[in-house]
């Protein structure tokens, strides 16, 4: 077989300097229970390269991908241009096959890297200290919370409705093991949103609340407010952002007053990946609170030479060392992605990313134009980025955007996908615009959604 | 890029070659090359995209939160980022270069179809909340893997999304917390071996356990009578790893599971060393109910420098009705779809959701080829060629290095071996790093706890014989120069781009993110 | 892999470290990394591909030709061909490692997008003699590609099909030679500058021509004197390459073109420094009658160490019924179609087909990609920068190295220095071995032949400031060394994979495959 | 621009330092005539990586890619599977962007992979020595004609008429420059090469005879009767070979006696790429001729220390050294190509190439069996490898070809097409068949050829 480098007579060498007759002595410690003669039933044999890229083809044959479509969807995974460079760079073999930096001494090539990726991320975000990447956006969050427990010894988040629904879930399911109370609402379909609700919330026994910015519908929202609130009452705000590419034009969470920023990466990079993998950002404000972050930090040091180099640090936090005591179970992270969106982050640069950002916001007010002079269509957003919300009349956004797909046009996320069964929700639409967009595919759009809608109000279909 | 004195290189710093004689101003030597921080090339002005200049005169809706300030970050145009990181690969180790010997991390060969496949458009380009319709390729792909971990381990459902090991494990003690709390009583202790990996005890522990230690036999197993003994109606589960750590099979890990259903409680098996047994024993036999398979080992996911990896976790029929959403599902017209929904039947007690999609797609179409590449019969050689290169390093090395379960039969996928008898003061660490300058990535050290000095040597079947071989010689030579207590190993490596870091420094005063020097 | 005493490395050749303490039995020096050859690690049963066995009863209608013998090849398995391959590849020095001043070569950074838009199937998985209707996109991009090329140079015809410089220059002597026969007599000379590429005199000696020497001027240009004195009915053509090899603009190229044109001979421009002026001049306004264009050079395709190139020839109106089959061109319906056939109308004399189908496809796709980024504007910035950093060395080492020309006007894309003053009998290939320890791939040395141990630094447009920079002051130290008859030098490399090289012994016995050990 | 790293800034600094006070002052050696004042009109400006990638993909998606088709050419180009590998080591920057290894020192990735591939290539043709490679199989050719007229002093050459067309008048084209005499024939349609015809021209002026193994109707001939017929007169045999695959199953040239085979490498590694580039592949079986072959050589030797090293070597035959008296005027050549067959020729081994070979001998009977079957198609060959000439009624195999191209099958290379004009040849169609070749592709074809051949004997065409 094309990967296993031992042959017949290699295998019979080593037993014999093994000292075991057959390879089944190696098994001896496997109770006969367990014992399994030939290979497992049910399984196809060892098959040609050839054969498997058919059979992966194939599958591959079956999706309908972003590219060849127009496209609109969002939601916390965005669809950017990836330069061709960012794939060349996480394709070398030498940041491919290594394994999390243990010997830093071979492997500044990653660590480097990581050191200039907490950089950047920090930056970004408006804050002191990044870590190495945790694995999405959803656990970053999680782990927000936790790390807002442990810095406030306290128990309870509040969760503002408009945060991405799956990662308050995911909030949810951790917390009903672990003993955090969680105060979540669901989204209040407003042009803006609505921060005294939020903050009202927010009481003496609050760990921490958590504000998507911009947030599930799209609306940017005054976090510095936020703040205020939550520090008057010794709470610490989160703040969730899941499309990196906005920070390029819009004010940095941290310099708003953030404490945890946390976030979704994989816009820059990654690709959209059917979800996954996707790269969890995690920074804080304070350098006060490093020791408390969860996750794998890199940091400067010297040689034995004097000579600058980095290394894996405060490993005292980590399961490796402190086990049961340890700030985030986290492992293996989302490295290679890290590396990906650092390279991607380099190549744009500041200018470059700020062009990218007024491109998205350019193209998307222009979708918000158009979309809304079509006939049912009703813009809720005030104010956004590349992403908002459209109110539509007639049947549930989730079977218009079906019809959409069904005519070959991938026209956003509805809320009823994302909150199903909420009735109040069912006929908002999330559209988002990146520079992948053209004029084009925002008019087919356009008129899709006017065939769509029109259709439905006949009373035959003209179909 | 390289502007002279701008890396950590100073100029005084002068390399110089074995005879003294030769230096370089750049730092460089030859092929070992040094490169700055990005901050330290890079300019605010300069980007590596073509995009249109900012018109600020174009129309702003973002309600008025304008980042005015600059950002902080630079830019390097495409010919300067493809060297910059070019350039720093070639300060790293991988397993394209050598052997990667790092034991329980299964470092074998990462095959390139798996990587040409991921790309497909097809594949990568689709979003996760697209149309179910227009992802039923994807679907498949989640379906057809979903089905292979269930027939290789004998289980009866599997849970796709966990994101890597750790999240596995979380996976499968929220689902055993889930079960035992929909019983009535959630418990209170998670009993775990003292050889188990950092991550199991902080797994229990995330998610609300207590945890025990259970002690070690001189074997290296686990110590079945200690563990009974433990045994209780507070004890939620144990978590066993199997191979363990040590590199052996827990053979009484049936009468361990028999134990523990016993009295209520669920066996969670630590997966992260399927690799040994995957196609030859199925944990399902074993009495497992939760095990977290990480792709990213035993299936050849690549590591990437720390990540991405893939835990789904198999379940035995009393877990599954507790397994996260989303799960992907055949409706009853034959199409796959994707379950999102928390549902309220006794087949469907879902404890919730773990993350934000469906897993980490990326990694589940490499894994597919992987399989689909070996079949049952390659993947069963895969588990034979790991044990028996294992066990040849074992036997080659045992006469000079502590071997301390070396009488305890024959290892699993990995050799393990302690330091004692190394002359001057000499460690583990010591002849890690002379392994480095002789070419190899070292083993892993100083884990499992349960063996002082311990290197956990896991070569996979990727390894050819010659290969192996030559490691041997290697590491025979520089054990030698340990037991003589050879001083120079105190200051290897000499050969890498970096000599030994001060951790501790690095540790005391933290520096995590690049600062303009105040000059 | 690496079996012991396999490489080249013998045991006894153990390396130590600058103190002398540290030595490795691998050879290995950390990611300094020995390799085998495939021939002493391979195996005739080993292989990395997984096929049917071979069943000797199938049938066979070979005819009676079956190879019985054994071929004599080696496989590996994919782990160990990576493996293999990888660590050959840290052995080199590329451009995405650092800075490859190759005077004359034009090593540019080649984008990866180029790279990408070659693998799309629609280009990379077509065949030559696939029907024409299905292959129109090619088709357009060979056209577009002929459409840039004839606009870029101002000529009105162009030939795709060469595939590198040397074969350009074939196709356009050919054509010359293909025009006088045409017109009654072949002649017999062409004159060549004694500063040519030796493609040029090699070219026109292969077409069958004699090969007569100009002589420069010591201002480092054609001495047009010379030349015209040369002319005469026997003069078929001159090749001239400009800018020139000393990279200087040969100004009196006009007056030249005329004078030979006076006499009835035809101009050969060698365009492998169009990189210098692309976008700025017009090699159609300065009378050329047949230029090549290396698209491995001005247009950014990869040398890949050692080609594929690529050597379109752009003609005069004069030569263009000359061009050799086969063309793609538009037909009445606006289809475009390959011509193959001779046809023998006055516009079509074509002198006949030089390679079997049209050309380096896959180098047209990634310079088609490159122009279409840059545009007529970005190409104009090419070769100003190209030259602004040429000039820019050429200004900041003149006060150090013997800059022959340096009085002869800027230069264009690459500066010209000499050996002069090298103390201690050190020469010009002691201070380029002494840069491949700074980190350098040397610039191009002892060629052009007019100036005594030449030294050739073309920075090419892609390279940043800092590197410039950084490259001086290396380059001054080490020049600094040379002038201080630094013995040191005299066996440097002492850092890179090898040291110096036995070239004569290699000639003088020449071993040219592998051959079994005799022991 | 993002491949230029020149800031305006920088720009400035260094004509400062250069003295001049604008660029155009570097450009005032180009007389006036040529001037440009702004860029070249009538050619686009600079765009972004996402626009040039539409654009490109567009013309890319104009064109059939045969993994998208049953697909049967061949005639000196052939569809293998390139095993993903490949593509990894030649993309690593190490060898991409690399130039001829003239600094032996670092260089040696590059040198000791050239020096495997000769020693490949020299055994594959059962030769002594092969060079470093030359363009493609067709300029080897006429290379190896011009060696053969230096190792004889002989002037003319003998082709067969079942050499390759595009070979024989490559070679057309360059003797009618350079004096040789070239002696051509058409090739006979006929089950066997007739060999008698062939060695009948060979006289005392032969330089060499050109011969194709399997020829150009996919036919094996007995080279070692051409070896003996030409030995007697003093010329040389040269053998060119466009299918590589073919000698893991059939005895080589050298074996047989050829004296210089050459050959097209594409078959291994590198791809049908619409013709190019190509790998020229040269060999010689006596090493005494080492002297007089065309393109660089590498060898081995020791470096100061004594360590075994690679480097290019014989240069005084090369034209940077010899100029005008150089063996070739090749420069560069094809060191990336070489690096793909090497490394894909590396993963086969000795046992995978007789698999292959095997594999595709395999359904090339298959598929002859099978297309004998259909009504109007008769098989030529009595022997072939993976390609054979189908003899097929009715209007010419050009036109035939077309048909089935319409039908979505590309259906072999019609004689017609390499023979414009020849009405003897034009109802001949190859058919070359490979291991990416599937049952059902065969099926497919002969289906559809026999729906060609029917339909075109109606009187009113069925559609
Ligand atoms: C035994 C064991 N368990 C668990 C893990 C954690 O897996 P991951 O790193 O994928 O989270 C590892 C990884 O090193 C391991 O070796
Ligand atoms: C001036 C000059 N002319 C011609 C050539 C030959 O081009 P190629 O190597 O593409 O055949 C070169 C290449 O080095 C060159 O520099």
């Amino acid at each position: 077989m094309r990967y296993l480098p031992l042959t017949d007579t290699d295998r019979k060498d080593m037993l014999a300097r093994i000292g075991a007759s057959s390879i089944d002595d190696l098994f001896v410690d496997v109770p006969e229970i367990a014992w399994l003669d030939g290979p497992i039933r049910d399984l196809p044999m060892h098959a040609s390269e050839m054969a498997v890229e058919r059979h992966m083809k194939t599958l591959a044959g079956k999706n309908l991908a972003a590219e060849s479509t127009p496209f609109f969807l969002g939601a916390g995974a965005y669809r950017h241009h990836v330069p061709a460079s960012v794939d060349t760079v996480i394709s070398r073999g030498e940041f491919l096959t290594a394994y999390t930096p243990y010997q830093p001494e071979i492997a500044q090539g990653t660590l480097q890297m990581l050191f200039e990726f907490q950089t950047q991320v920090a930056r970004l975000y408006g804050c002191a200290v990044a870590n190495a990447s945790l694995y999405d956006g959803s656990t970053a969050c999680w782990e927000a919370v936790a790390m807002a427990t442990r810095v406030t010894k306290r128990k309870r988040a509040v969760l503002s409705g408009a945060l991405h629904p799956h990662y308050a879930q995911v909030v949810k399911t951790m917390a009903q093991f672990t003993g955090e109370e969680i105060a979540t609402a669901q989204p209040a379909i407003t042009p803006e949103p609505n921060l005294e609700t939020l903050t009202s919330r927010i009481d003496e026994d609050t760990a921490c609340v958590v504000v998507q910015y911009p947030d599930i519908l799209g609306r940017p929202s005054d976090l510095t407010q936020i703040a205020e609130a939550a520090h008057a009452k010794g709470a610490l705000l989160v703040v969730v952002n899941t499309e990196p590419v906005a920070l390029g034009a819009m004010k940095s969470p941290g310099e708003m007053g953030a404490d945890i920023v946390v976030g979704e990466g994989q816009a820059l990079g990654v690709g959209l990946q059917f979800g996954g993998p996707y790269l969890g950002l995690f920074a804080v404000r304070n350098p006060k609170h490093v020791r408390q972050m969860p996750g794998r930090l890199c940091g400067e040091t010297v040689d034995a030479e004097g000579k600058r180099g980095f290394v894996l640090t405060l490993s005292t936090r980590e399961q490796h060392i402190r086990r049961e005591k340890a700030t985030s179970n986290i492992c293996t992270n989302s490295g290679l992605c890290a590396l990906a969106f650092t390279t991607h982050m380099t190549l744009l640069g500041e200018k470059g990313l700020r062009q990218l950002a007024a491109e998205n916001h350019r193209l998307a007010c222009l979708a918000a134009d158009r979309l809304e002079k079509v006939p049912g269509v009703k813009l809720l957003n005030n104010a956004f980025f590349n992403e908002f919300t459209l109110m539509l009349d007639g049947k549930p956004a989730r079977e218009i955007v079906r019809d959409l797909a069904d005519r070959g046009v991938l026209g956003g996320v509805s809320l009823g996908r994302l909150y199903p069964g909420v009735e109040a929700l069912e006929h908002a639409l999330l559209v988002a615009v990146t520079e992948t967009t053209t004029e084009d595919d925002i008019e087919t759009l356009a008129s899709e959604l006017e065939a769509v809608l029109t259709q439905e109000n006949l009373v035959e279909p003209a179909q | 890029m390289n502007a002279p004195n701008k890396s950590g290189w100073k100029p005084s710093m002068e390399v110089a070659d074995a005879s003294g004689e030769m230096v370089t101003t750049t730092g460089n030597r030859a092929l070992m090359l040094e490169e700055p921080l990005i901050f330290e090339i890079g300019k605010a002005e300069t980007t590596g995209v073509d995009l249109p200049e900012v018109d600020p005169a174009m129309p702003n809706r973002m309600g008025g939160y304008d980042r005015e300030e600059p950002i902080g970050l630079v830019g390097l145009t495409e010919p300067e980022t493809v060297r910059h990181y070019t350039r720093l690969s070639r300060q790293n180790y991988g397993i394209d270069l050598g052997f990667f010997p790092l034991g329980s991390c299964t470092m074998k060969h990462n095959p390139r179809l798996n990587e040409k496949m991921a790309r497909l458009p097809g594949f990568a380009d689709i979003h996760p909340l697209a149309p179910q319709s227009s992802v039923q390729g994807a679907l498949e792909v989640v379906d057809q893997l979903a089905t292979w971990l269930k027939t290789l381990t004998g289980m009866p459902a599997v849970a796709m999304s966990p994101k890597a090991g750790a999240h596995g494990e979380l996976c499968g003690i929220l689902a055993i917390r889930a079960a035992h709390t929909a019983a009535g009583n959630p418990r209170e202790v998670v009993l775990v071996p003292e050889s188990a990996h950092g991550t199991n005890p902080a797994t229990a522990a995330f998610a609300g356990y207590k945890v025990d230690n259970i002690p070690a036999t001189p074997e290296g197993r686990v110590d079945v009578d200690a563990l009974i003994e433990r045994l209780g109606p507070d004890v939620a589960a144990v978590m066993i790893t199997n191979p363990n750590t040590c590199g052996l099979f827990e053979k009484d890990f049936r009468t361990i599971a028999d134990a523990v259903h016993d009295v209520g409680g669920y066996v969670y098996c630590d997966g992260a060393n399927f690799n040994a047994i995957v196609g030859r024993v199925r944990p399902g036999d074993l009495g497992v109910d939760a095990m977290h398979i990480n792709l990213h080992k035993t299936f050849s996911t690549p590591h990437g420098g720390g990540g991405p990896g893939s835990g789904p976790v198999v379940f035995s029929e009393a877990l599954a009705p507790f397994a996260p959403l989303p799960y992907v599902e055949k409706d009853a017209e034959g199409e796959l779809r994707i379950v999102e929904e928390e549902t309220t039947d006794a087949d469907h007690q879902t404890f919730g959701r773990m993350t934000a999609f469906h897993g980490q797609m990326g990694m589940f179409t490499r894994a597919l080829t992987y399989m689909l590449s070996h079949g049952a019969d390659g993947l069963k050689q895969v588990a034979e060629d790991a044990v028996l290169n294992a066990n040849y390093i074992l036997r080659s090395l045992e006469d000079i290095l502590h071997a301390p379960f070396a009488d305890s039969g024959p290892c699993m996928h990995e050799a393990l071996f302690g330091d004692k008898d190394f002359g001057g003061g000499l460690s583990t660490l010591d002849l890690a790093k002379g392994l480095i300058d002789e070419g190899y990535h070292p083993m892993t050290v100083y884990f499992p706890l349960v063996v002082h000095g311990a290197m956990l040597v896991e070569p996979t079947e990727t390894e050819s014989k010659a290969s192996i071989d030559q490691f041997i010689t290697a590491f025979r030579h520089v054990t030698e120069r340990a037991l003589a207590g050879d001083e120079a190993l105190k200051q290897a490596p000499y050969f890498a781009p970096r000599r030994r870091l001060d951790e501790t420094a690095a540790a005391r005063k933290p520096k995590l993110a690049w600062e303009e020097p105040t000059e």
